[in-house]
């Protein structure tokens, strides 16, 4: 394992501080637990959203405080959830009378850990909500699993209930709002190779040279079927397919396309992969309004991508276009 | 002759140097089927209890329980850290203010850390997660005789049991469930700890 | 190699074609010669800024094309410089009587191409000028080699350049501008893996795995030498070390610290790295008043960083701060 | 006997032949001392002269020499575009209006296009570039006497010697000269694609 990095153990740390230092006009660090809150935490009178979970799949969550987006982030180890009082120093920070909005990845550990940072928030009179987001198509959602797992469309989702709290929508307004963004988002990526976590220091999984991993999760976590390497067009088919059919999208829909690099996918086969999609969705007669294409939520260096579709509405939409200052995401101020 | 409050301490130690031990094995099942942090969380975990157990020893059993408790919810994130953090939780609340653990107070201890595993992650005998561990742990320890470190081993025996067996599930629980079959022929990471962590605490108690 | 790609011939064109469809509120994309126009191009009475060079190093240039930066960008094949007449038809499609400025990045191939279609606008009475920066202290500027190279320096000449162009600032003061930013910024880069060329398909150097490329060029060309691995504190000290002595940087210098991904290297590691620049220039006394951090220009999916400095004085400082909208780099509008 | 136009056109789609097959080699070349794209870069500009002689076969050897120019110019890329398309162009003007390109008109030829390269590149002999393999080729060409084909045969053993002897050389322009003494050891890709290209001419013309 090569990395930039010192001590495995104070990656998550070390980086952090250059994060605060880079962006001291949009967020701050605090230590011990480590929590990424906006500058001017806690906005008066404003709903604050908050998220948080392992990190490494940077710019997701840190780089998404500001402005129109998140007030707080709970970055926790390398791909492990942050634990409750981490998440309960977010909301200490951030959360007033108008309460916050909790937006949590379906994975074990975040349920758990936000569960339970959630109960004691009430203790203290907090007016805390949480939903679970769980777009990932690539897990079949049934009692046998832990459920479908929360992935690109947690960035959307991130964007419009920031866009909603901004304007001074109230929690209930947010949290409705919430659910109906995780009711018509979906998703599904895939990987050409394994990231490493600095702790481990080799590759999360073993992947032939001419296979792809098929329905990828951002911890490296497997999914549907190991398929063997082919070309972009079969394999960006594929993924439209398997978002489109599972909502489904359907001709005369507006949507948002979303196209995800996991890291270490260079740019030039990143816009080539939205290219397709874009084609094959207009085959489709589902209409592209708004896209979005780069590495928003990664895994580390893994090598792959993932396609992420939502159903507009107008209210949506303006949502999307509502102003946001963020590292990661920017545009209107 | 029960457990103190110092024999539960010296316990949680030894427990630690265990999971110290395994930390390599424990991440290589976890990379396996799930995410390979789960020997990193874990020993972040127990030598955070070893850390405050150096300022101060709490007076009771409990409260020790109570203590690692909390460093594990509030250290170890990811599911193992609530999960684990839950059984010394509901462990520690059974053990109210008695200064030795005895026969009884352990079943008791055992039966509520296995109930509070399952009311926090869901999971029932068969899904592949701890709780196949700690199943065939109390079983074994109820239907044991003996003193305190007796039992804890026959619990151990349960919980290697069990582990075993989770080799040859289909996980329904956690990141592992994501690979369903493709899981088959994998030791559950939580399983083995759970069987280390018995194992410690039995020779730890002799 | 497993990369999401169709055919190695045509990388590039279908690449651009989703750069076009994810961005058509900002640029057009001419085919054959491939070109990168801005979405209002030509503006009139405006001076043209114009860039370009091989492909693989996104989004340098076709990200920076859009109103306060780059008027047109000219996208070779992979690590390829691109031909003169796709340089000429970038000029033809942005340049009125207020001339054009073309960004030349010091490589024989991009400088014998740009050169050549200089001399055809030229001809065509268009008042065109050329500027060369070779910002990479890893090469020693001698008689002796091609000279320095082209790196991270770049991205900040098409910023700066493009905000005094879009100010409506005259042909001969954007000349004269870019030659000041040339002169007061410098870089140095270093790689931990290679890039794989699409249609090479293989990586395009071995480095052992306790090995880093220290000095290296963005098309993986080698650098100044090969060392071991070492921590991030002291790998970033060495690039510190090597960009602050060159110029050089003295305390009390006000600066912008460029820290940019290769392509492959996480974000965590990036902000790690920022984070460590940042504090040993701050032990040298010099003022880091504005940062980037990001992945701006790049080797494929090589994993590395860069750093950059430029030293500030407030007319530089103001045309960063100028609102620029792109696809890669976007704030004020 | 001279060259004719259909002559020099047949020779051109030979080299593109050449150029193909050893478009692997000339990758490796560069890939170890340059960037790798050498061997496609040329590809892609001989298939270009392949298409463009498809259409029509210009008047003159002239006319032919500059098609293979521009071509080259427009489709390759990089310093080896802009060098060869340099070498043509130079060369073609040498060529008039002749019909047949004959031994002396040869000789200006190569000359011109070496002076065109070293007026582009600025690299002199020594400099590990493909004018180390221009420059032998010309003197060889230069001290032969018989007919086109002997002499061309002349000049692509010197390019071969001239290739050869960039393998001993420290690079000064061009990519490669980022490496330094690292590129000792190695032969330059556009020595060795001059050297192809002449062999190819060469054979053609017998
Ligand atoms: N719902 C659940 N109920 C009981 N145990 C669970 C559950 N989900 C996961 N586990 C246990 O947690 C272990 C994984 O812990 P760890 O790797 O630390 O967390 P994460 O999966 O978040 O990375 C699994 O091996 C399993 O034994
Ligand atoms: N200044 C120069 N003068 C003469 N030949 C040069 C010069 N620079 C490069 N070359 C030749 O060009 C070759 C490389 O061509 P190519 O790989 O196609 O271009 P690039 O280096 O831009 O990738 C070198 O091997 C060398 O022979
Ligand atoms: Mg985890
Ligand atoms: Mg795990
Ligand atoms: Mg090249
Ligand atoms: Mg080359």
């Amino acid at each position: 394992m090569k990395k930039i990095i010192n001590d495995p153990a104070a990656v998550v740390a070390e980086s952090l501080r250059g994060l605060a230092v880079a962006h001291a006009d949009l967020l701050r660090v605090q230590d011990d637990p480590a929590v990424v809150v906006r500058a001017d935490a806690p906005v008066a009178g404003k709903v604050a959203v908050v998220s948080g979970g392992g990190s490494g799949h940077e710019p997701l969550h840190g780089g998404f405080v500001g402005p129109g987006m998140l007030d707080a982030a709970v970055p926790g180890a390398v791909f492990t959830s942050p634990t409750p009082d981490a998440v309960q120093a977010a909301v200490t920070a951030t959360t007033g009378p108008a309460g916050a909005l909790l937006i949590v990845k379906n994975y074990t550990g975040d349920v758990l850990n936000f569960e339970t940072a959630a109960e004691l928030a009430a203790a203290e009179d907090l007016d805390v909500r949480s939903v679970v987001i769980d777009d990932d198509v690539a897990v079949k959602d049934s009692t046998f699993t832990a459920g479908r797992r929360g992935v690109g469309g947690t960035v959307l989702l991130e964007k419009i209930t920031g866009a909603a709290a901004e304007r001074g929508a109230s929690l209930d307004a947010v949290e409705a709002l919430a659910r109906k963004v995780i009711g018509q988002v979906r998703s599904i990526g895939v990987a050409l190779t394994a990231p490493t976590v600095p702790h481990v220091g080799e590759p999360s999984f073993d992947l032939g040279p001419d296979e792809v991993e098929f329905g990828i999760g951002i911890h490296g976590e497997p999914g549907r079927e190991r398929i063997p390497a082919e070309p972009a067009d079969a394999l960006v088919a594929r993924m439209v397919e398997a978002v489109v059919s599972d909502l489904p999208f359907e001709a005369g829909d507006k949507v948002l396309l979303f196209t995800n690099s996991m890291g270490g996918t260079p740019q030039l086969e990143l816009y080539l992969a939205h290219g397709i999609a874009e084609r094959l969705l207009a085959e489709r007669g589902i209409v592209v309004e708004r896209r979005l294409v780069g590495p928003y939520i990664t895994s580390l260096e893994m090598q792959g991508i993932s396609l992420t579709l939502l159903k507009l509405d107008d209210e949506l939409t303006q949502l999307w276009d509502a102003p946001v200052r963020t590292a990661a995401l920017r545009w209107g101020m | 002759m029960g457990c103190t409050a110092e024999g539960l301490a010296a316990a949680l130690r030894a427990a630690a140097e265990v999971i110290a031990e395994h930390r390599t094995e424990l991440i290589e099942l976890d990379r396996a089927i799930g995410d390979g942090d789960h020997g990193e969380n874990l020993s972040r975990g127990f030598t955070a209890i070893v850390s405050a157990l150096e300022t101060q020893v709490p007076a009771t059993p409990a409260a020790v329980a109570k203590l690692a408790a909390t460093t594990l919810i509030s250290k170890v994130g990811g599911a193992a850290g609530p999960l684990y953090g839950t059984a010394f939780l509901r462990a520690s609340a059974k053990l109210g203010d008695a200064a030795e653990i005895d026969v009884p107070l352990l079943l008791d201890a055992l039966r509520a850390a296995l109930e509070g595993v399952q009311a926090r992650g869901k999971a029932v005998g068969g899904d592949a997660t701890m709780v196949d561990a700690l199943i065939p742990a109390l079983s074994a320890a109820e239907s044991t005789g003996g003193s305190v470190a007796d039992v804890l081993a026959a619990a151990a025996d349960g919980a290697d049991r069990g582990a075993e067996s989770t080799v040859d599930l289909i996980p329904r629980k956690g990141r592992a469930s994501y690979l369903g079959e493709r899981a088959v022929g994998h030791m559950d990471p939580g399983a083995r700890s759970t069987a280390l962590l018995l194992r410690a605490l039995a020779e730890a108690a002799r």
